[in-house]
């Protein structure tokens, strides 16, 4: 997932992409954050009543069915996106990540491209 | 095995969808999602260009985004095939890669 | 009067494939509150914003298209297309919504909001602002 | 100002722009930050050692020439860019807007396209 | 009085540059920033294209922009003007009206 | 071996307007200890990522190019460049920086990592991959 949430549609393909595959009894192991698509998973965000809340949707996906979200951690940085031992760590007074995203580093693309047998790509 | 292509950018603003064509193998797939969907409206600029390319390739477009774009099936080239999410899964399962042409 | 300018909002991009379109509209509306000369322009991708038959309920997106037909009730009823545009993409007139506002000069007659015009007169319509918001 | 910080050089570009501007002796009251360009305003931003700081640069070239750094409220609140009130008020347990920066309206770029005798725009 | 206009997308990906010319008036300036540089490319696939609109229209170059990518002065069309970010400001002051093709 | 895939990471943007050339370049440094068939694609725009001269000391951005000439170090020696997306661009392999690896299978002689493919050698090469990774 490679773009942020509302600016670009990609996070809500991918979003109805993964139910889909979910659906059909496919395994979805992780979903990884990468480029502004980190911006998904702050906690913060409130869009209007009548638009969907695209952070809360995955959030939901992931728990019900065991995603493992991953933000990468360097763009993550970049763009102002951390959790609370990142922000301790980085000397920062708020955290904005929401639960269910955890941050973690490139590494986690590379594994799932060598142990799952497809890997998609969603982005601008 | 071949290739799932996806392209999701007007071709009217992006070279994105003609060099995606420019890189398929025959038996390859393109699936058109997001703004992507414009590159299957008859009667444009491109239609000749991408029609050419349904000899060795299969295009798909993802229903949801036509339809959020008011397009219908009439608009649409013939030999395009329409498909749901989970035709946009299945796609994925059925070619050996997915290559996403951003 | 001579604090009322003329403002252009262009519009070049494709709805909801990006969000530009939606938060264009947004300024469009907020906008209208300051009684200025406002005129959209609509090219290139620009033009898709205005077709008819939009239906966003597979993919989860709020449909904005009917938002452009309640501009009138703003006064915002200039709204040109450029057909160079339009005939790239095999789309023809017919192939947008209608829009409407509402005369008040002329006992209220109500009057097409588009307006298509050449690429030619796109440019002059262009050059001859004092504001240009680009999306 | 229509991009966020990183992913697109317009960020950049602007502030090389506003500076310049401002050495030539001319006035920059405001800059007005929409669509993923309010994401320039996080104050969590942590970008590696060797980049530069765009929100830091913004914040303190304002501060040096009294620059208004105005945040649209809509395009921020879609996105999770909040202040300490806006948080209060969505009932968010946290915000991250940067000193310098304030969250207004869209009537605000209005009344700038009309009091001022030039508007740039940076985006993409 | 005229527009200057500013293209910041490359032309070979993307059709902002072609859309701006085409809709100059004569006596306008175009600024290329950004990715936009490349569109000041000598030898090019578009290069013909924008040395067409030369008559009419004023072609600028971020300088900055063009050597973080490489743009020597020898790589540039014969007409277009290099221009610092102070001469950009000029540019904005000298004509009525700034329009962003994004 | 039965754990060794072919990797293709696919270049098709220009640097510096976009973070995508160098967020690309960051998972191809990380990706490199994972000791998978490794190779990466130029084309379109991405062909300027590999340019040589750039300075981007007047934008105050970080000039990243040197990367690319350290990748041999890390094993990353098939960059493969498409001929006709230089030539759309007014370019040749003359314009390209210059990067190198040396061969541990033939006595660590120093041979060029850049390799200039036609536009169907390209079609091959992506179609010869188990993963995919586009930028």
């Amino acid at each position: 997932m490679s773009e942020g949430p509302y600016t670009h549609q990609a996070a809500d393909t991918a979003y109805h992409f993964v139910k889909s595959a979910l659906a059909k009894g496919h395994e979805v192991p992780r979903v990884f954050f990468y480029h502004d698509g980190v911006n998904v998973s702050s906690r913060l965000s409130v869009p209007p009543q009548d638009e969907r809340h695209i952070q809360k949707n995955w959030s939901e996906l992931a728990q019900e069915h065991g995603i493992d979200l991953v933000v990468c951690i360097a763009a993550a940085q970049r763009r102002g996106l951390l959790d609370a031992n990142e922000a301790e760590r980085q000397g920062k007074d708020a955290n904005n990540i929401a639960e269910g995203f955890r941050i973690s580093g490139l590494g986690q693309l590379i594994e799932m491209g060598i142990q799952t047998d497809r890997l998609v790509t969603f982005g601008d | 095995m071949s290739t799932l292509h996806t392209v999701n950018k007007s071709p009217f603003t992006n070279g994105a969808l003609l060099s995606c064509l420019k890189h398929c193998k025959p038996g390859d797939a393109v699936l058109l999602i997001e703004d992507g969907v414009y590159g299957a409206l008859a009667g444009s600029s491109v239609a000749g260009a991408v029609s050419d390319s349904l000899e060795d390739v299969t295009l798909y477009v993802l229903g949801g985004d036509a339809s959020a774009r008011g397009l219908d099936d009439g608009k649409v080239l013939s030999g395009a095939k329409t498909v749901g999410y989970d035709g946009f899964v299945d796609l994925v399962v059925d070619h050996a890669r997915t290559q996403a042409w951003l | 009067m001579s604090n009322i300018k003329k403002f252009l909002y262009v519009n070049r991009k494709a709805p909801y494939g990006t969000i530009y379109a939606l938060e264009s509209l947004e300024v469009v509306l907020i906008g209208a509150a300051f009684d200025q000369d406002v005129s959209l322009a609509f090219l290139d991708d620009g033009v898709f914003q205005l077709t008819k038959g939009q239906d966003t309920g597979a993919i989860g997106v709020k449909n904005f298209s009917p938002t452009f037909r309640a501009l009138g009730d703003y006064d915002v009823t200039k709204l040109f297309v450029e057909r160079e545009s339009l005939e790239e993409r095999g789309l023809s007139e017919g192939d947008l919504q209608e829009i409407v506002y509402e005369d008040e000069d002329d006992d209220w007659a109500e009057k097409p909001s588009i307006k298509i015009v050449s690429r030619a007169e796109m440019a002059d319509i262009m050059s001859g602002q004092d504001v240009v918001l680009s999306f």
